[in-house]
């Protein structure tokens, strides 16, 4: 399993290299790969309905994750789903873009989001899948924005990208809360978050204090990236995307991602209430909202995206309710989906492509013109309409059954999958009948039938659709069996059939779905001569989460600005400020206690009269040149202070120091008065307000310090080390001055430190007033004013 | 033979370092008063000189020898702060 | 004996010396100007120094310390001379004033 | 003297920080330095205050006189002192070209890199 | 073997010294400055096997017995620091053969550079604290150099705040280790780690009292709120090379430090430590908000270093759960995001670097039409970005699950939730740059032609991506690695051992009593 | 110079024959060496060796002058110091030179300045002028005189 | 600054500093002093030599480039420690060669010293010929 997704990869590697070589064969060749998995997993097939299909590769085991996969039957319906969907998209995109020199580019993009979904959906370790989760994000972003020259596009993709992204960080907390909870229930690291464990251990995952925000991050992760409300809005206008892409997107993979995600967990976290209630409702406003938004649409892609909103939001539902039926139902769909909806987004595409607009109303009578495309167009609508003999009908039934026996709510339930449905019948003849059949009207570009290479899927996919609502038994036995089964987490038959029962709960079912269809009908009638109706649904786009989505953009942006303007004022006094009150703040207090706890400190001995004046002395350098008007006079003040220490050191036995510090301090004063001398005047002096206020931070930290100077005292260690150096200087390191001992032996270390700093200050210096030095510099890359300017 | 070996010697000697200290913090009081940049330069001048006096006597007092280098790098560094201000009151005149 | 009147002979210098240096500190704030300050300071304090220093050597009575301190009443007296002419002439060039007492001043081309 | 010594280091300290809240660049190089001093007082003064001899051995001894001051602080300080004597002249020198590029003794020049 | 913990310390400092010699001479400083980087990057890789295969490895320099000289203690965290330095320190020295111009080079580029890395390397290496302060103020003088070298304007602007600010935090680290050396009377780290014992006795609140003082001026220097300012003012006015530099190694040693003197010196300062693991929080969200506001390259960059910082001393913080799973977590996901970060940042860094040559600036609004321009450029882009947001499969991803893993296990669900809400607007920024230099069409009224990009200045870049990719997708030596040291951290007790601290001989038992204010030598 | 140096380098050589390096044996060292070059001068084959043997008591004579000057003039300002009331009269006063040399100027300048009381401001362009302020300077013309025969002749006599 | 009277004492001030601080950086082991005190007391010396004589003077009179002595410094410094690592012994284990009259035990530590000296001179003569240069 894991060379399929490498090859994937692979091939992505190669394929603008491979695309540039093959030309217009590209896409048939290339479509090989995503054929030959397809193939891969047909082949072994029975191995995965025998549950043996397992391979585990050690990854970041120090995380506990690992590359476990599982190929059970969700495993291998999704996969046949995504490969074989995927050939025929490779295969379309081949003659949909054709001539584009980025075709290889895109191929790329695609092959690696099908490695990715391909990854995510045998993935048996939660984070392994994640990684492939986010992979499909990027890789759909990338996607999206393929057309990048327009800024809608670039927004597009970016708003999927944040929200898919965002509910990929909530669901990767949710995963992460779940592997503490595995962990907490005495699982291995490596174990807590493989699915097939968790469901050994359901009932205790879900009895665990954790598990409600656990579930609510995992829900919210399925649901971004499955565009349920509130977070739909980032599906319809991902449509710019090139259509393919859309195909891809929609129809078979990422964003079945979410739906998938809730079905693989579905056997270890469902059943509660919390999930019953959260994700029904989720589920059923997504399907009605979707259903209705899709009316009101006048873009083929636009009809499409809503559509795909409302399906996906009905597999959620059904999910939700759990019931065996409703899993059947939430399979059946699926697959039904997959078909149609990819069909119907190539001949949207192929529509678009031969007449150049998208623009429902102002296309018609094209069917002699693209008669393959109508022929593929139309079973795919009726698939999708839910009319017999279609895939979408079985489906349908089945899906009713499970609103019908829902065990609360049935009636509201129904009621709601009944209008949805009504509104998906409007909308597919929408697509397949108004383009197609009418009068025929001048589209901007002459249309003719499209290459061969963009009928083939459609027309497969569309066969498969009519060929599967006729002959259910196989799907039932293989794919859907398996799929259903491991949804269940037990065995569970699929029984699908075109045919329906005479029982009262049958023929309620039956009645049902035609009286949508019929109503359908008549809403299209409504719809046909444009959708003027349904105009006041599209505020509900409008003012829905999706300018919710603004404000928050708008928002964090004058939150951003406000930020910068209060913490990175520019103001270097402010900054200084800040950092002395923080260190007043957080340490004063401790500081204060440190003096007062611990033994008696000796801090008060004799005072000698010169000893006194010396630290006067310092203090009233120090304070003078923070007084003094004349920037020279403050120099003098402060180097009269640093002398002043330099005696304070020789009085207390440091000569070395004292010495070391007056010629520093000499030197200092030299330095500084050669750099007053060309120094432009002084500003005026703060208010004082200011001063009053910078004076109490400043002798606050002043007074910390003087703290744990004075704490350091009450603590009474021996100085074993001093007595060491005392000791030993002469008789081992030969030398009398124990303090230059210490310089250019113990410590010599820190000296060779020290002379570094001290020659690299040379240096810098050195670097700052030459200003001859660059005067050979090679024109052009020369450019003293680096960027970062202006702004 | 110390200065310690006698108390009234030692005592005289404490006298001296203050009245040094008394002189240094007079000199002190004219570096912030100025008025004139010489003024003060002058200040610290004497500020330097006094203080390699206090260390002369400090080194008499705690008979450390090493302490009178210390004045002699006083005294010797005293002359190159000076220069070093005078270049600037001269060169930075308006 | 000789040994105390040694101490009481270095105690004198240097007692003389730390006068001078106090002398010169109250010269420089009593001085009515600039000039006259550098005139009190530079000098008394030169000789205070010198002579403070010049006793606490003798007084310590070691040996390479007198040296010293004979090398460093030697240089005080070769730079602060140079010193006070520097600063007297700075403050003479970036015109300091003089007080009202000053009698004359003459300059160049006066 | 610990006392008096420890409200020096304080002292020091706040003028320091008081000068680095100025406008004014020297300002700000003349707080670096004030607290650089303060610093090394800050070290010097918690290792332990001595009136003792330096940490010299007389010739012919093994040992300095008991008594004799820690020398490990003074090295400390010592290495501190140099290094703040480097970093401010840097500092120092900066300074006075970025006043130069900006045209003015003034903090508040300073801000094009931040917004 | 003996030898080995001080190379990485000597080899650059001594080949900065040799190009200090011929500094005239353009072509040897370059010979000089690779020569010094493969030097010590050879160094570098030869102390992470020895350390991972041997054990910590110690040197006590001048044979002087610990406590009483200075030991060199690499243990691995401090070996793969030096590591992390070394091959940034190579690439940036590649890069900067075709990014410095000749007068950076007569400025002393290169010498500037690998007493940087030398003073990195001493600050990971060594096991004193005065020591430590020493190879700060190394590193930390020769970034002030190096953020002033091109001298413009905001070169000399971004110089002077940075300096400023970091000599306050100077002073506050060089205080509290005097003020600790009176307390406890030793600076050996191994030996501070006993001595602490005694002091906590004696008076606890002077125990935490300097923790929070240390804390205070290593979070100065790691950048995390609120005393990050420094950072966003001069991160991005250096050129791209030392951009890059300072991004994988200044913060870094803050955090370093950080992670030192908690495991070993203060350990159980729950106080201070939760206070950390809040600003820690805070720090998340207060840098990409900062990065939202910002169209220039190397501005956004800057602030998610800010962000970023946030994310590794989360980790860090999380010693103040008991709990020492929790603990060596953390600090393993410490460890993964320091190298995830130094090198991904930089390799951002260093393509503003080549973007900046191709077009003449790395302001975001007048360029354009990269991804259509420059494929290359794109990938070499895209993949370090997508890392830095922290998505999968890539360092980013590992290093950032490692961080919610450790905050999960601990319990810090505030922190938790920062994070991820960091995450996705770090995701916003990298994409913002990806839309407005890629994607966007290039601006019509841009004038500047594109100059091509010399391999010198591709090459390391190309490498980095490479090497951060293959780390993204083969997490596990890395994190496995980086477990090793964790719980290496977590064990004081063999570091002391590793150390060799020793009590010290009897004689010289009858201290001096230096705490007490005598003045034996004169009398009263 | 030269001399002087032969001198002191003979002085060493005597302090290190004597193995020791107190200041006694220096001084003992440079009085036995200056002796022998008075006697012995012409060994160096030095012209002006009269001139160091004659000057080195013209010096110390010189030394002694200034000493007492120094002290006089302290006093002098002492007084003016502690006692109320101005009694001085300061002024700037311009000194003809006759000393030519840099150092003949520099000593010159140098001993007024040591002197309390005085304190050379300033020398021309032309250095054929010093000007210096005088604190007790009653009389500008005797001030002059009082410069010239004192302290300018030494100085010269000492150097020329 | 063109002062005669400054002038010709600073020749003699120079000279004296100068010998004075090769003392100091060599009794450094035994008495107050060493390299830095050493180094600095050189730098002020040349400090006073370029403000009499202006730096350009002062440069003429080094004669050595203040980075060249920079390099040779640390090298020295650097490379003290050098010979007992070549031994097996720690880095910067001392190695004596031998007693010298008037310094006491000459060895390694000594050329760390001497180091020392080199580096703080060119450093101090680095920022006042730099800074000096600017006026001149
Ligand atoms: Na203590
Ligand atoms: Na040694």
């Amino acid at each position: 399993m894991l060379w399929t997704v490498l090859g994937l990869f692979g091939l992505a590697a190669v394929s603008p290299w491979a695309t540039r070589r093959l030309g217009d064969a590209a896409g048939w060749v290339l479509a090989l790969g995503p054929a030959a998995v397809f193939v891969y997993w047909l082949v072994n097939w029975p191995a995965v309905a025998a549950g043996e299909l397992n391979q585990t590769l050690p990854w970041a085991e120090s995380l506990g994750v690992e590359l476990a996969f599982r190929g059970d039957g969700l495993a291998g319906a999704m996969s046949l789903l995504v490969s074989g969907i995927g050939a025929l998209i490779v295969v379309y995109a081949g003659g949909y873009l054709r001539g584009n020199p980025r075709l290889g580019l895109f191929f790329a993009y695609l092959f690696v989001f099908m490695g990715a979904m391909l990854g995510m959906v045998v993935s048996d370790h939660l984070i392994a899948l994640f990684v492939f989760w986010e992979m499909t994000s990027v890789s759909s972003y990338l996607l999206i924005g393929f057309n990048h020259g327009k800024p809608d596009n670039r927004d597009a993709a970016l708003k999927a990208l944040l929200v898919t992204g965002g509910g990929g960080l909530a669901l990767l907390a949710g995963l992460v809360l779940l592997g503490s909870i595995g962990v907490s229930l005495g699982l291995l690291l490596n174990e807590a978050l493989r699915v097939s464990v968790l469901v050994e251990h359901a009932g205790a995952i879900q009895g665990h204090a954790l598990f409600p925000a656990m579930l609510v991050l995992v829900l919210i992760g399925c649901f971004t990236k499955s565009a349920q409300f509130p977070f739909h809005f980032w599906l319809p206008a991902a449509m710019a995307g090139p259509t393919p892409v859309s195909a891809y997107l929609h129809s078979a993979t990422m964003v079945k991602a979410g739906v998938f995600l809730l079905a693989r967990l579905h056997p270890a976290l469902a059943g509660g209430t919390l999930w019953v209630a959260v994700v029904t409702t989720v589920g059923a406003v997504t399907m009605l909202l979707g259903a209705v938004m899709a009316v009101g649409q006048r873009d083929l892609k636009g009809i499409l995206a809503y559509t795909t909103i409302s399906v996906l939001g009905t597999l959620v539902m059904l999910l939700g309710l759990g019931t065996d039926t409703a899993i059947k139902a939430m399979v059946a769909f699926l697959f039904a989906h997959g078909l149609y909806k990819a069909a119907l987004f190539m001949v949207a595409g192929n529509v678009d492509h031969e007449t150049g607009t998208r623009d429902v109303m102002a296309l018609g009578g094209l069917r002699s013109l693209m008669p393959l495309t109508a022929a593929a167009g139309l079973v795919a609508a009726l698939s999708m309409a839910g009319a017999p003999p279609m895939f979408g009908y079985v489906s349908k039934k089945v899906m009713l059954e499970a609103q019908v026996g829902a065990p609360t709510l049935a009636w509201l339930l129904t009621a709601a999958a009944v209008v949805a449905n009504l509104c998906m019948v409007g909308a597919a003849l929408l697509l397949a009948l108004r383009p197609f059949w009418g009068a025929y009207r001048e589209p901007p570009r002459k249309p003719h039938e499209a290459p061969r290479s963009m009928t083939f899927g459609p027309l497969l996919l569309a066969a498969l659709g009519l060929l599967v609502g006729l002959l259910p038994g196989g799907f039932n036995a293989t794919l859907g069996g398996a799929m259903a089964s491991s949804i269940r987490g037990e065995p569970l038959a699929m029984k699908l059939k075109l045919m329906f029962g005479l029982d009262a709960k049958s023929l309620l079912i039956v009645a049902l779905s035609f009286g949508a269809l019929g109503l359908g009908y008549v809403l299209y009638r409504r719809l046909r001569g444009g959708p003027e109706f349904p105009a006041g649904l599209q505020g509900l786009g409008r003012y829905g989460p999706d300018r919710g989505y603004g404000r928050a953009m708008a928002g964090l942006m004058g939150l951003a600005k406000w930020q910068t303007r209060v913490v990175q004022s520019g103001y270097l006094r402010r900054y200084v400020l800040l950092v002395v009150g923080v260190v007043a703040l957080a340490a004063g207090p401790l500081a204060v206690a440190a003096v007062r706890g611990g033994g008696a400190a000796t801090i008060a001995g004799p005072l000698r009269v010169h000893e006194v004046v010396l630290a006067l002395l310092v203090m009233a350098g120090a304070v003078y040149g923070v007084m003094a008007r004349s920037r020279l006079a403050a120099v003098i003040g402060i180097g009269g202070s640093g002398i002043g220490l330099a005696v304070i050191f020789a009085v207390y036995g440091a000569v070395d120091l004292a010495i070391t510090q007056l010629m520093v301090e000499t030197l200092v004063v030299v330095i500084l008065v050669l750099v007053l001398l060309r120094l432009p005047g002084a500003v005026r002096a703060s208010g004082r307000l200011a001063r009053g206020r910078d004076l109490l931070v400043a002798a606050a930290g002043g007074s910390v310090v003087t703290l744990l100077v004075l704490a350091s005292a009450t603590v009474e260690l021996p100085a074993a080390v001093s007595s060491y150096y005392l000791n030993t200087a002469s008789p081992a390191a030969f030398g009398r001055n124990v303090v230059n001992v210490i310089l250019v032996d113990f410590r010599a270390l820190d000296t060779l430190g020290e002379i570094v700093v001290v020659a690299v200050a040379g240096v810098g210096v050195a670097s700052l007033v030459w200003r001859g030095a660059g005067r050979r510099a090679r024109p052009g890359i020369e450019d003293p004013q680096r960027s970062g300017e202006a702004v | 033979m110390t200065l310690a070996d006698h108390p009234w010697a030692l005592a005289s000697a404490y006298v001296l370092l203050g009245v040094l200290g008394v002189g240094m913090l007079c000199a002190a009081v004219r570096l912030v008063k100025g008025p004139s940049l010489p003024d003060r330069v002058v200040a610290l001048d004497l500020l330097v000189v006094a203080a390699a006096a206090v260390v002369g006597m400090l080194a008499w007092v705690y008979g450390q020898p090493a302490l009178v280098d210390l004045a002699v790098l006083l005294a010797l560094t005293v002359f190159i702060g000076t220069v070093a201000l005078a270049w600037y009151l001269e060169r930075a005149r308006p | 004996m000789t040994a105390t009147l040694w101490l009481i002979a270095t105690l004198a210098l240097a007692t003389a010396g730390c006068l001078l240096v106090l002398l010169a500190s109250v010269g420089l704030l009593r001085m009515p100007d600039a000039y006259m300050r550098m005139q009190v300071a530079s000098k008394a304090s030169t000789l205070g120094a010198a002579l403070a220093l010049g006793g606490a050597a003798m007084g310590l009575g070691d040996g390479p310390a007198v040296v010293r301190a004979v090398v460093a009443i030697i240089f005080l007296c070769l730079t602060m001379p140079v010193a006070a002419h520097l600063l007297g002439r700075a403050a003479w060039r970036t015109g300091v004033p003089f007080s009202d007492e000053t009698r004359a001043i003459e300059r160049p081309g006066d | 003297m610990t006392l008096l010594l420890s409200i020096t280091v304080g002292v020091l300290f706040t003028c320091g920080l008081y000068l680095m809240m100025r406008r004014s660049l020297m300002k700000l190089v003349l707080g670096v330095l004030l607290l650089s001093h303060g610093a090394n007082l800050a070290v010097f003064v918690s290792a332990g205050l001595t009136r003792s001899p330096a940490p010299l051995v007389e010739t012919g001894a093994t040992a300095p006189p008991p008594g004799a001051a820690d020398p490990l602080p003074q090295a400390l300080v010592l290495t501190a002192i140099v290094i703040g004597f480097a970093v401010v002249s840097f500092a120092a020198v900066l300074v006075r070209r970025a006043s130069a590029a900006v045209g003015g003794d003034d903090t508040d020049h300073l801000r094009t890199t931040d917004t | 073997m003996i030898a080995l913990p001080v190379l990485p310390i000597l080899i650059p400092l001594l080949a900065a010294a040799a190009g200090l010699l011929g500094w005239r001479s353009v072509l040897w400083q370059r010979v000089v400055g690779v020569a010094g980087c493969v030097g010590l990057f050879a160094a570098a890789v030869a102390l992470i096997v020895a350390v991972d295969r041997h054990g910590m490895l110690v040197l006590q320099v001048g044979a002087w017995p610990a406590p009483f000289g200075i030991t060199l203690a690499a243990d691995r965290f401090g070996s793969i620091m030096v590591g992390l330095a070394a091959f940034m320190g190579l690439m940036v020295c590649v890069f900067s053969l075709a990014e410095a111009t000749r007068r950076d080079v007569h400025r002393g580029f290169f010498p500037l550079l690998l007493v940087l890395l030398g003073g990195v390397g001493g600050a990971f290496l060594t096991g004193d604290l005065f020591n430590l302060y020493v190879w700060f103020e190394v590193l930390l003088i020769a970034s002030f150099v190096l953020i002033s070298l091109g001298g413009g304007r905001a070169q000399l602007e971004g110089a002077v705040k940075y300096v400023a600010l970091n000599l306050v935090g100077s002073m506050l680290f060089l205080t509290a280790t005097g003020v600790l050396y009176g307390t406890a009377h030793t600076l050996n780290l191994a030996d501070l780690h006993l001595a602490m014992h005694e002091v906590r006795q004696q008076n606890p609140a002077m125990a935490t009292a300097l923790a929070a003082v240390f804390a205070i001026a290593f979070a100065l220097k790691a950048a995390v709120f609120p005393l990050f300012f420094w950072l966003p003012a001069s991160y991005h006015v250096p050129s791209a090379g030392v951009c890059a530099v300072f991004a994988a190694l200044l913060t870094k040693v803050g955090v370093y430090a950080l992670v030192r003197v908690f495991t070993l010196v203060f350990p159980g300062e729950e106080i201070v430590i939760t206070a950390v693991l809040i600003a820690a929080g805070i720090t998340m969200l207060t840098g990409v908000l900062g990065a939202v506001t910002q169209y220039e390259m190397k501005r956004i960059l800057a602030w998610h270093s800010v962000s970023q910082v946030g994310y590794i001393v989360a980790g860090v913080g999380l010693l103040c759960v008991p709990d020492p799973a929790v603990q060596a977590l953390g600090l393993a996901a410490t460890v993964v995001f320091l190298i995830h970060h130094g090198t991904i940042k930089s390799t951002l860094f260093l393509v503003a670097g080549l973007i900046d040559r191709r077009e003449g600036t790395t302001q975001l609004r007048p360029i354009g039409g990269l991804a259509l321009a420059s494929p290359g450029l794109a990938v070499l882009f895209l993949l370090p970005a997508l890392s830095l947001a922290g998505l999968p499969p890539s360092s980013g991803f590992w290093a950032k699950l490692a961080v919610l893993s450790a905050l999960a296990e601990g319990g810090r669900w505030w922190v938790l939730a920062a994070a991820l809400a960091a995450g996705l607007l770090t995701i916003m920024s990298m994409m913002k740059i990806w839309n407005e230099a890629f994607w966007k069409e290039r601006p019509s009224d841009s004038s500047h032609t594109p100059r091509r990009l010399p391999a010198a200045l591709v090459t390391p870049v190309v490498l980095l991506v490479l090497g951060t990719t293959a780390l993204g997708v083969w997490p596990q030596p890395l994190l496995g690695y980086a477990q090793r040291a964790a719980t290496q951290l977590l064990d004081p007790a063999a570091y002391v051992e590793a150390v060799g601290v020793l009590p010290p001989p009897p004689e010289t038992m009858e201290a001096i009593d230096v705490t007490a204010e005598s003045s034996r030598a004169a009398p009263p | 110079m030269k001399m002087f140096l032969t001198n002191l380098l003979l002085a060493l050589a005597w302090m290190a024959m004597m193995g020791s390096t107190s200041w006694t044996q220096f001084v003992m060292g440079f009085a036995v060496a200056y002796l022998a070059l008075a006697w012995l001068g012409a060994i160096t084959g030095n012209s002006a060796k009269n001139g160091y043997v004659r000057k080195l008591p013209a010096a110390i004579g010189f030394g002694l002058f200034i000493f007492y000057e120094l002290v006089l003039a302290n006093l002098r300002v002492a007084y003016d110091v502690v006692t109320p009331g101005p009694n001085r009269s300061p002024a700037v006063i311009g000194v003809p030179l006759d000393a030519e040399t840099d150092v003949e100027i520099t000593l010159l300048a140098n001993l007024i300045t040591l002197t309390p009381g005085t304190l050379s401001l300033e020398l021309s362009e032309d250095r054929r002028t010093l000007y210096v302020h005088a604190m007790f300077a009653d009389d500008p013309a005797e001030f002059r005189r009082d410069i010239k025969d004192g302290f300018e002749r030494r100085v010269l006599e000492l150097l020329r | 600054m063109n002062a005669l009277v400054l002038q010709t004492t600073a020749r003699l001030v120079v000279l004296l500093l100068v010998v004075f601080s090769v003392l100091v950086l060599l009794r450094g082991h035994n008495e107050p002093g060493g390299g830095f005190i050493g180094g600095l007391l050189c730098g002020l010396a040349f400090a006073t030599h370029a403000l009499s004589f202006g730096v350009r003077a002062t440069r003429r009179l080094m004669r050595i480039d203040p980075l060249r002595l920079l390099g040779v410094g640390l090298i020295l410094a650097a490379g003290s420690g050098l010979p007992a690592m070549f031994r097996g012994q720690a880095f910067m284990t001392g190695q004596w060669l031998g007693s010298v009259p008037g310094i006491g035990k000459v060895g390694s530590v000594l050329v760390f010293d001497v180091g020392v000296y080199l580096v703080v001179l060119g450093a101090a003569m680095l920022i006042l010929t730099g800074l000096m240069g600017e006026e001149d």
